[in-house]
C-alpha cells in the first residue's frame, strides 16, 4: 500500500501507455508494424528528451519556459554554423550556447530566488531574439540533407541514430535522480529549499544542475531536429513546451516540486506519442483527435486525484497506528 | 572531580541582527565533550539564532564560531535537530535518514545504509517505522522522533537539539533523555534548548540562560535554582503571572453549551470514546503517539470525519460537520503543527488574527480595516502578544510567538467551543503562564475548551479534567486535582485502568 | 476581562522602540516588496522613453499603447486570481478567446450588447467548470485546463469546421470612447479597478489570498478552498470571455485562431508583474502593471526603431532585469533560500 | 464550391487510389477551404483520401511523413508546414516511392525532382502584383508616385513571408523608384499582432509622406485598419493593399477602407492541388508548376472573390 504511493503514479501512466497500445494494435492495423514502431518510436524520444529535462526542473519545484526558445536557437546555430562551416562545429556552439542559458537560468533563480518561470519568460524572449538575429530575417538551411536522413535511418529497425541518443539522455536522467546523491539533492530542494539549505544542502547547486540538464536536453533535441529537417525557423516554440510538460504532469510529477518519477515522465510522452500515432494512423479527424486527447487528460487528472486521497490516507492509517489496535478485552474507561 | 572537560566548540562575541532587530548581541559560550549544556531564555531570546549560526546555517554579522579540539572542519561535525521540523516532507523516511548518513561519493547506496538507518530510528523510538513512508504523512511527534533519528544518525561530535521534546509525551521524552545521556558518556557535546524546565535539572551538566539576545548567566546546573532560573529567563521586571479565573469547583458554572461525545470512533484509530465537557472547564486529553488522542480532538475540530459516534455541543449536533461546517458553529481549533497549520508564514499578524473572524470585522462582505486592526491588537494583547508587532510578518516571530498567534486566531473567533492541539509547544514559561491564564479566563466565559497534550506539568496547570486514552481507547477520566501523575501515566502507558 | 494580562507583554520587548511604523521604514518596506519594484520599473521606463524616444509621449501613441494591452490586461487581471489563489494558471484563456469572438460573432445579430453578454456567460460558464474540477475534484489546474482547451476548440471545429465566423450586425458601439477613453482602455481599467477593489477590500478577496498563502491554514480557520477557487475560475473566465467579446467586436468576425498569443501574453503579464506563482502573494493590479510593462517595451522599442531581432534581444534582458531587480531587492526571509 | 470536371468525366480509373494529404492547420479559414475543396474534387473522382493535420509545425510534418510512409499511399499531397525543413522528408517519400503533390508553399530547393508537381502560389510574383496594385491605385487617385510605404510581415524568416516581401520591394522600384518602403514589421499572420505592429507603425511613419502600406495578408491588414482608425488617420487616406482577398478584404473593400487586395484563392489552392494528384495517378503528364491565377482585386471586381470567401 505505502510503497503503492510512490509508485502508483507512475504504474497508472504506464498502465494507460499498455491500454492504448493494445487498444491501437486491435483498431489499426499497422500499429505494430516494425516501420510504424520505428515512426512512433521518432517521436516519442523527440517529446520524451525534452519531458524529461523539463521534468528534472519541475521535481526541483521550477519550471523552464525557455526551453521553448532554446530548441529553435540551437538549431538555428547548428544549421546556420553548420552551412558554413562544419556541421560538427554547429552542434558543438549550438550545445555551448544552450548550456550558456542553462547556467544563467540557474543562476538568476538560485542567487535571487526568483522563480524560474518569470526568470525564464526573459530568457526565453531572449533566445528568441537571438534566433532571429542568426536566421537575419533569411531561410536557414542546410543544403546537404544526406546528414538528416542517416540520422534518421532506422538502426536495428525501430530505432535510429537520433532517437537513440535522445533516448541516451533520457537513461541518463533516469539513472541520475533514482541512484545519485545528486538526484536525491534535486529531490529535497525541490520539496523544501529553505530545509534543504538547512540540512546543509547546496539550493544553487541543484538549481544550476537541472537547468544546466535541461537546457542541454533541449539543445540536444533542437541541434538533431535541426539536422534532421536541414532546416531551422527562429520563433517560440511554446506549443512543444506545452506538450512536453502535459506529459510530465500526465506522467505524475507535481509542479510543486519534490514528487513524481522520470519514469513517470516519460510514460506521459509515451502515452502522448503512441495516442497522436495511433489515431492518425486511424485517419481520426483533428477536432476529434483534440477531443480524444482532452478526455485521456481529464481521465488521468481525475483518476489521479481520487487514488491519490486514497492511498494517501492508506499510509496514513499505516503510519499511525504503530501501536497496534487493541486486543479482544477492551479497557473500559470511567474511573475518577 | 573538577577537571574541566575538553571544549569542542567555542562561540565568541557573535552578534547578528535581522532589520530592526538585535538577534544575538556579543555572544560567547563554550560547548564542551561529554556535557550537555542547556540554553535557555524566554521566547525570542535568541536561542535557535545562535544554533543556526553555530550549524553553519546562518551567517553572523560578528564573532566567530571555533571548533576547537576537532580535526575536521566546523558545520561537518555538527548535526542539528531544528525546532521547525526540517525533515524534507515529500521524500521517505529512507531518504530522509539517507541525506543524514550519505558520506560522499556520488552513487547512492541505499541498502548498504539500511542498518545504520534502522539503528538510529530504533535509539530514537521509531522500531518498525515503514522505511518507504513518505514523511509528510507522519503524525507531528514521530516527526520529531524521525528529526532526532535524523541527528542521531549523522554521528557527530557536537549535537544540537533545539526544542527535541516540544511535542513529546513523557513516555517519548524518557526515550530521548536515554539516547542524550548514552551520547554525553562517550564523550559527545549535547546542546539542549527547552521550554520545559524539569527537563533541564534532569538532564542537563551546564546551563546558559539568554535574554534579549545576550548570555545573563551560565554556570554548572548545580549552581542554579528553579527560581533563580526563571527570574533570569524573563527577566528582573516580569513575574509569573497568578493562575487564571474559575479555579475548579469555585463559585458558580458559568452560562454554556455542554460538550457531549457518544461513542465517538475513527477506523484503525478510536473506538467508542465518550465523555461530556461542561462549559467552563478545561478538558484535557492525553495519551501516547497512536493512542488516538490527537484523533479524537482532529475530529472534534471537525478535521477527520468520525466513522460511527454523535459529537453534541449543547442543542447543536457536530457530526458530520467539515472544519468549515463547524467553525460555523463557532468551534475553533488550534493546531500542533505550527508551520503548516498554525499560521500564514508570509502574511502579517493582523491578517492571521482575523483570518477566522472575517464576518467580524467586514460589513456586506467588505473588510473594514480599522475594526481588522482593533481585532488584532485586542487579540494580541490577550496572548501576552506586543500589540504594536501585529504588522510584523509571522515568518520572522520567533516560535513561542508564532504559537501564541496561532492561539490568537482561534481566540478571535470568539468561540463556544475550543480545542487545541498542544497549545504551547515551544512557548518560554512565562508566556505558557500568561497563555495559560488566557485560556482559563475563556472557560470562564462560558466557553468549552478542549485540549490535547503530551505534556503532564501543562495538564497539570490548565486542565480541571483529563481523559486518558490507550491503543485508541478510552481508560480514564479524572479530575486533575484528584489524582496524581503515576496514575495518570499508569492509564497511558498500559490502559491498566483500575 | 484579562485582568492579570494588561501587565506589558514578556517576550520581544527590545522591538518597543519601533512603535508606529515611520514614514522611511513604510518606504523601506514597500522597496522589498518585488510589485512595487516593477511598478517604478515601468515608470521609469515611461519617463526614460518619454525623454529619450521622440514618439513616444503623444497623446495617439498612449492610446496606441493602451490599446495593444487593453484586451490582454483584462485577461491577465482575471487569471491573476487564479494565480492568487494557489492555482497556477489556466491555459485555456486562448481557447476562451477565441471562442468567445465565435460566439460574439455569432450572436451580433441579436444586438451588441446581447452578444457581449453571451461571450461572458460562455466564458463564466467554462472557468466555472474548470473551477469545480480543481477546486472540487482537485484535479491539477495545468492539465485540466490544458484539456478545456482542447475540448473548446475541438468542439469549435466541429461546429466552424475552421472557418471564419462573421457577424451579422454592428458591433461598433465598442470602438467608441467612454469619457474620451476608447472602450477597450475603459474596460481594462474598470476590469483592473473592480478585480483590485474585490481583492483588496471583500472578505472574499482575502479569503482568496488566504487559501493562496496556506491552504491548510486556512481550513483550519474555517475556509473552504473550493468555492474560492470555482469564483477565482469564473472570473478568470468571465474576464477573459469579455476579452474574446471584444475582440470579435473589432472586426466583427471570429475565428479559431483569434487571440492565439493572448494566453502566454497574459501569463507573462502575471509573472512579470510580481504575482507569486506559489499563491498568496501579489494581486489583480500587479497583474495589469504587468501587462502594461510588456506592452510599454514592445512600444518604446519598435519607436526606438529598433529591427525585430534587437527589439526581442532587449525586451528578453529587460524583463529579465526588471524581474532579477525585483527579486533581489526582495527581502522575503521565509521564501528566500540558504544555501551555501 | 462545385468539383470542377476533371475527375468526374473520366471514369473510374482512380478509383479507390489511396492519397495523403499533409496539411496545415484547420483552424486557419484559408487552410479549412483549402482542404475543404480538395475533399469535394477527391471525393467526386473517388479517392481515398486521408487528412492528416499539424499546427505549422515542421518537426510533427516530418514525423507524420514517416507515419505515411509505413502506409504507403499511391501518392502524398504536402502542404510543407515549413518549405526549407520539408526537404528531407520529401527525400524520404521518394525514397519509398510515393510520388508527391507539392501545395502552397514551393519548397526551398534549387532540385525539384523531389517532388512531381507543384500547385499553388507563385509568392515573387504575389507581391510584385501587390507593388503593381498600390501603383495603379495611385495613379487612379491622381496621386504622384513618390512617398513613403510601410509593410505588415507575416513571420520573419519564412519563405512566404521573404518571396512576397522581395517581389513586392522589387517591383516597386521598378515602378515607382521615388516610392521608399522605409519600415516593417512583423504581424506574424495574426490579426491582433498585426493590430498593434500597425500602431507602432502608424506612430513611427505616420507622417505626411506616409502614402501607403502592403500587408501580406488581408487579415493583417483588417488590423491595421483599425490601428490606423485608432490612430486617428483615415484608411481611405492610404493607399492599403493586402493580401488573399479573404473575408476580412472583402468588408473593407466594400467600404473601401482598403484600396485592393491580390487574389489568392484558397478554392483554386486546394482544386489545383487535388487536379494535380489525379493528373499523376492517372499518369498524365502535367506542368512542373501549375500557379494559381493571382489578379489584383478591387471594389469593383470584388465580387470575384465569392468563391473564395464561400459566398
Ligand atoms: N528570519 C528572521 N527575520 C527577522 N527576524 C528574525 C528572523 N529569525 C528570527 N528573528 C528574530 O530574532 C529574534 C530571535 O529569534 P529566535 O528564533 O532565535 O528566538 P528563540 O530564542 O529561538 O525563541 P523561541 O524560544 O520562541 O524559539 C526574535 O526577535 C525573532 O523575531
Ligand atoms: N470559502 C469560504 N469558506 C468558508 N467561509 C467563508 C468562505 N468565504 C467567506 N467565508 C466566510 O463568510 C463570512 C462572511 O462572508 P460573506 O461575504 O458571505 O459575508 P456577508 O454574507 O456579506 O455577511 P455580512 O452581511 O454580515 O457582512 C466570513 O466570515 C468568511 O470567513
Ligand atoms: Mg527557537
Ligand atoms: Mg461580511
Amino acid at each position: 500500500m505505502i510503497s503503492l504511493y510512490w509508485n502508483f503514479r507512475v504504474r497508472l501512466a504506464w498502465g494507460l501507455v499498455l491500454l492504448a497500445v493494445v487498444a491501437f494494435a486491435v483498431m489499426a492495423p499497422g500499429f505494430l508494424s516494425v516501420s510504424n514502431v520505428h515512426a512512433l518510436v521518432q517521436s516519442f524520444a523527440a517529446l520524451g528528451v525534452l519531458a524529461v529535462g523539463l521534468s528534472l526542473t519541475m521535481i526541483a519545484g521550477e519550471f523552464d519556459l525557455s526551453i521553448a526558445g532554446v530548441v529553435p536557437l540551437t538549431a538555428l546555430i547548428t544549421i546556420a554554423v553548420g552551412q558554413s562551416t562544419s556541421l560538427v562545429v554547429g552542434v558543438v556552439l549550438g550545445l555551448l550556447v544552450a548550456l550558456a542559458f542553462g547556467l544563467l537560468n540557474g543562476w538568476l533563480t538560485a542567487r535571487f530566488s526568483i522563480p524560474a518561470l518569470a526568470v525564464t519568460v526573459g530568457t526565453m524572449v531572449l533566445t528568441t531574439g537571438l534566433g532571429h538575429a542568426v536566421a537575419g530575417g533569411e531561410v536557414v538551411t542546410l543544403t546537404d540533407f544526406g546528414i538528416g536522413l542517416s540520422l534518421d535511418a532506422p538502426v536495428a529497425g525501430i530505432l535510429s541514430i537520433h532517437s537513440i541518443v535522445e533516448l541516451g539522455l533520457v537513461v541518463a536522467a533516469v539513472f541520475v535522480m533514482a541512484r545519485t546523491w545528486t538526484g536525491l539533492t534535486i529531490y529535497s530542494v525541490g520539496s523544501d529549499p529553505a530545509r534543504s539549505a538547512a540540512s546543509g544542502l547546496s539550493v544553487s547547486r541543484a538549481m544550476v544542475t537541472v537547468f544546466v540538464a535541461s537546457a542541454l536536453f533541449a539543445g540536444v533535441a533542437g541541434a538533431l531536429q535541426g539536422i534532421s529537417l536541414a532546416a531551422a525557423t527562429p520563433g517560440a516554440d511554446l506549443d512543444t513546451v506545452l506538450q512536453a510538460a502535459t506529459a510530465v504532469i500526465v506522467g505524475g510529477v507535481a509542479l510543486s516540486g519534490g514528487k513524481g518519477k522520470v519514469l513517470g515522465a516519460i510514460a506521459g510522452a509515451a502515452l502522448l506519442s503512441v495516442v497522436g500515432n495511433g489515431l492518425s494512423l486511424i485517419g481520426t479527424p483533428t477536432a476529434v483527435v483534440q477531443l480524444a486527447n482532452a478526455a485521456i487528460l481529464l481521465v488521468v487528472v481525475v483518476t489521479d486525484g481520487t487514488l491519490t486521497r486514497l492511498v494517501r490516507r492508506g499510509a496514513e492509517n499505516a503510519a499511525t497506528t504503530l501501536v497496534p489496535a487493541p486486543a479482544a478485552t477492551t479497557p473500559q474507561g470511567g474511573s475518577s | 572531580m573538577e577537571e574541566t572537560p575538553r571544549t569542542l566548540l567555542a562561540v565568541s562575541g557573535v552578534g547578528k541582527r535581522f532589520g530592526g532587530v538585535q538577534a544575538l548581541d556579543d555572544v560567547s559560550i563554550e560547548f564542551r565533550a561529554g556535557e550537555v549544556h542547556a540554553l535557555l531564555g524566554e521566547n525570542g531570546a535568541g536561542k535557535s539564532t545562535l544554533v543556526k549560526i553555530i550549524a553553519g546555517v546562518l551567517e553572523q554579522d560578528t564573532g566567530s564560531v571555533d571548533s576547537v579540539g576537532g580535526a575536521t572542519g566546523d558545520a561537518d561535525d555538527i548535526a542539528m535537530v531544528f525546532q521547525e521540523c526540517s525533515l524534507i516532507p515529500t521524500l521517505s523516511v529512507r531518504d530522509n535518514l539517507v541525506l543524514a548518513l550519505h558520506r560522499g561519493g556520488a552513487i547512492l547506496r541505499r541498502s548498504t545504509l539500511e542498518a545504520a538507518m534502522r539503528s538510529a530510528l530504533s535509539r530514537a523510538g521509531l522500531d518498525g517505522l515503514d522505511l518507504d513512508v513518505p514523511v509528510e504523512v507522519l503524525p507531528l511527534a514521530q516527526q520529531q522522533l524521525l528529526e532526532i533519528a535524523r541527528g542521531l544518525a549523522a554521528d557527530s561530535r557536537t549535537l544540537i537539539l533545539d526544542e527535541p521534546t516540544a511535542t513529546l509525551s513523557d513516555v517519548e521524552i524518557a526515550k530521548v533523555h536515554e539516547v542524550v545521556r548514552s551520547l554525553r558518556d562517550s564523550g559527545h557535546a549535547i546542546v539542549y534548548i527547552t521550554h520545559r524546565l524539569a527537563e533541564v535539572f534532569a538532564l542537563s551538566d551546564r546551563i546558559t540562560v539568554m535574554r534579549s539576545g545576550r548570555v545573563v548567566s551560565s554556570g554548572r546546573t548545580s549552581e542554579f535554582a528553579m527560581d533563580s532560573l526563571v527570574a533570569d529567563m524573563l527577566g528582573p521586571e516580569h513575574r509569573i503571572p497568578a493562575p487564571g479565573a474559575a479555579p475548579v469547583g469555585g463559585g458558580p458554572a458559568p452560562d454554556g453549551p455542554r460538550l457531549i461525545v457518544e461513542g465517538a470512533s475513527i477506523e484503525h484509530r478510536l473506538h467508542g470514546v465518550s465523555f461530556e465537557a461542561p462549559a467552563g472547564e478545561v478538558t484535557a486529553v492525553f495519551g501516547q503517539i497512536g493512542s488516538g488522542a490527537d484523533d479524537l480532538v482532529r475530529a472534534l475540530a471537525g478535521l477527520v470525519p468520525l466513522s460511527s459516534g454523535i459529537v453534541r455541543l449543547g442543542e447543536r449536533t457536530l457530526t458530520g460537520f467539515d472544519r468549515a461546517g463547524s467553525q460555523r458553529h463557532r468551534v475553533a481549533y488550534v493546531s500542533a503543527d505550527r508551520v503548516v497549520e498554525g499560521v500564514f508564514l508570509t502574511g502579517d499578524v493582523v491578517r492571521n488574527i482575523s483570518s477566522g473572524a472575517l464576518r467580524r470585522v467586514s460589513r456586506g462582505g467588505v473588510i473594514r480595516a480599522a475594526a481588522e486592526r482593533v481585532l488584532a491588537r485586542d487579540t494580541a494583547t490577550r496572548v501576552a502578544f506586543d500589540p504594536d508587532r501585529i504588522h510584523t510578518q509571522i515568518g520572522q516571530l520567533s516560535g513561542g510567538n508564532q504559537q501564541k498567534i496561532a492561539i490568537a486566531r482561534a481566540l478571535a473567533t470568539e468561540p463556544v467551543m475550543l480545542v487545541l492541539s498542544e497549545p504551547t509547544r515551544g512557548v518560554d514559561i512565562g508566556a505558557r503562564a500568561e497563555i495559560y491564564a488566557a485560556l482559563r479566563d475563556l472557560a470562564a466565559t462560558g466557553v468549552v475548551v478542549v485540549v490535547y497534550s503530551s505534556d503532564i506539568v501543562e495538564i497539570r496547570e490548565l486542565a480541571d479534567r483529563v481523559l486518558t486514552l490507550f491503543r485508541g481507547c478510552q481508560v480514564g477520566d479524572h479530575r486533575v486535582d484528584d489524582t496524581d501523575d503515576a496514575r495518570i501515566l499508569a492509564d497511558i502507558l498500559h490502559g491498566a485502568a483500575a | 476581562m484579562t485582568a492579570e494580562l494588561g501587565s506589558p507583554p514578556t517576550a520581544d520587548t527590545r522591538t518597543a522602540p519601533t512603535r508606529t511604523p515611520s514614514t522611511i521604514s513604510r518606504l523601506r518596506h514597500a522597496l522589498t516588496d518585488g510589485a512595487v519594484i516593477i511598478r517604478l520599473v515601468t515608470v521609469l521606463i515611461f519617463v526614460v522613453a518619454s525623454i529619450a524616444v521622440p514618439q513616444f509621449a503623444t497623446g495617439e501613441n498612449f492610446q496606441t499603447l493602451l490599446q495593444s494591452v487593453a484586451l490582454i490586461g483584462i485577461a491577465a487581471v482575471g487569471l491573476s486570481l487564479i494565480t492568487i489563489v494557489g492555482r497556477l494558471f489556466s491555459l485555456s484563456v486562448s481557447a476562451t478567446i477565441a471562442i468567445s469572438a465565435i460566439l460574439f460573432a455569432a450572436t451580433l445579430r441579436w444586438g451588441p450588447w446581447t452578444a457581449l453578454l453571451v461571450s461572458a456567460l460562455f466564458g463564466l460558464l467554462s472557468g466555472a467548470v474548470q473551477g469545480v474540477l480543481v477546486g472540487r475534484w482537485r484535479t491539477d489546474p495545468i492539465v485540466t485546463t490544458i484539456a478545456f482547451a482542447a475540448i473548446m476548440l475541438g468542439l469549435g471545429q466541429l461546429f466552424t469546421e475552421g472557418r471564419n465566423i462573421r457577424g451579422d450586425g454592428d458591433a461598433t458601439v465598442f470602438g467608441s470612447t467612454v469619457l474620451g477613453i476608447p472602450g477597450q482602455v475603459f474596460a481594462f481599467l474598470l476590469a483592473t479597478v473592480v478585480a483590485w477593489w474585490l481583492h483588496r477590500y471583500t472578505v472574499r478577496g482575502r479569503v482568496l489570498s488566504l487559501i493562496g498563502l496556506n491552504e491548510k491554514a486556512a481550513l483550519v480557520s474555517g475556509l473552504r478552498s473550493w468555492p474560492i477557487v470555482v469564483l477565482a475560475f469564473g472570473v478568470a473566465g468571465l474576464f477573459a470571455g469579455v476579452a474574446g467579446g471584444l475582440l470579435g467586436a473589432q472586426s466583427g468576425q471570429g475565428n479559431l485562431g483569434l487571440g492565439a498569443a493572448f494566453g502566454f501574453d497574459a501569463i507573462t503579464a502575471v509573472v512579470v508583474g510580481g504575482v507569486s506563482v506559489k499563491g498568496g502573494r501579489g494581486s489583480p493590479f500587479d497583474a495589469a502593471v504587468g501587462a502594461l510593462l510588456v506592452g510599454l517595451l514592445g512600444n518604446v522599442l519598435i519607436l526606438a526603431g529598433l529591427s525585430y531581432e534587437t527589439q526581442l534581444i532587449v525586451k528578453g534582458v529587460l524583463v529579465l532585469g526588471a524581474v532579477v531587480l525585483a527579486g533581489a531587492t526582495a527581502l522575503d526571509p521565509t521564501t528566500r533560500r540558504g544555501g551555501r | 464550391a462545385e468539383p470542377t470536371a476533371v475527375g468526374t468525366a473520366a471514369g473510374d480509373d482512380v478509383r479507390g487510389k489511396r492519397v495523403a494529404l499533409l496539411t496545415v492547420a484547420q483552424s486557419c479559414d484559408y487552410c479549412a477551404l483549402h482542404t475543404q475543396q480538395f475533399r469535394a474534387v477527391a471525393d467526386a473522382a473517388g479517392l481515398d483520401l486521408q487528412v492528416i493535420v499539424n499546427d505549422f509545425d515542421a518537426g510533427e510534418q516530418a514525423q507524420q511523413i514517416n507515419q505515411v510512409i509505413v502506409t504507403k499511399p499511391d501518392a502524398a499531397v504536402v502542404w510543407p508546414a515549413d518549405a526549407a525543413a520539408i526537404m528531407p522528408s520529401l527525400a524520404r517519400l521518394r525514397a519509398a516511392g510515393i510520388p508527391v503533390i507539392v501545395t502552397n508553399a514551393f519548397p526551398q530547393s534549387d532540385d525539384d525532382s523531389y517532388w512531381a508537381t507543384y500547385t499553388g502560389p507563385d509568392d515573387v510574383e504575389n507581391g510584385a502584383q501587390a507593388a503593381r496594385a498600390m501603383v495603379e491605385g495611385l495613379k487612379e487617385r491622381g496621386k504622384p508616385l513618390k512617398g513613403d510605404v510601410v509593410v505588415l510581415i507575416g513571420v520573419p524568416g519564412t519563405p512566404g513571408t521573404i518571396n512576397r516581401y522581395e517581389g513586392f520591394t522589387r517591383a516597386l522600384a521598378q515602378l515607382a523608384p521615388d516610392i521608399e518602403v522605409v519600415g516593417r514589421q512583423p504581424g506574424n499572420w495574426d490579426q491582433t499582432e498585426a493590430t498593434s505592429a500597425a500602431a507602432t507603425l502608424f506612430t513611427q511613419f505616420g507622417g505626411p509622406d506616409l502614402i501607403g502600406m502592403y500587408s501580406q495578408a488581408d487579415n493583417m491588414l483588417a488590423g491595421a485598419v483599425l490601428a490606423a482608425q485608432r490612430a486617428g488617420i483615415d484608411p481611405k487616406s492610404l493607399m492599403l493593399v493586402g493580401h488573399n482577398c479573404s473575408i476580412e478584404a472583402y468588408d473593407a473593400l466594400a467600404s473601401g477602407d482598403q484600396y485592393a487586395t491580390v487574389l489568392q484563392s484558397p478554392i483554386d489552392d486546394g482544386d489545383a492541388a487535388a487536379k494535380a494528384v489525379i493528373t499523376l495517378l492517372r499518369g498524365q503528364p502535367q506542368p512542373k508548376n501549375v500557379f494559381i491565377a493571382n489578379p489584383i482585386i478591387t471594389r469593383d471586381t470584388v465580387s470575384r472573390c465569392d468563391a473564395a470567401v464561400g459566398k
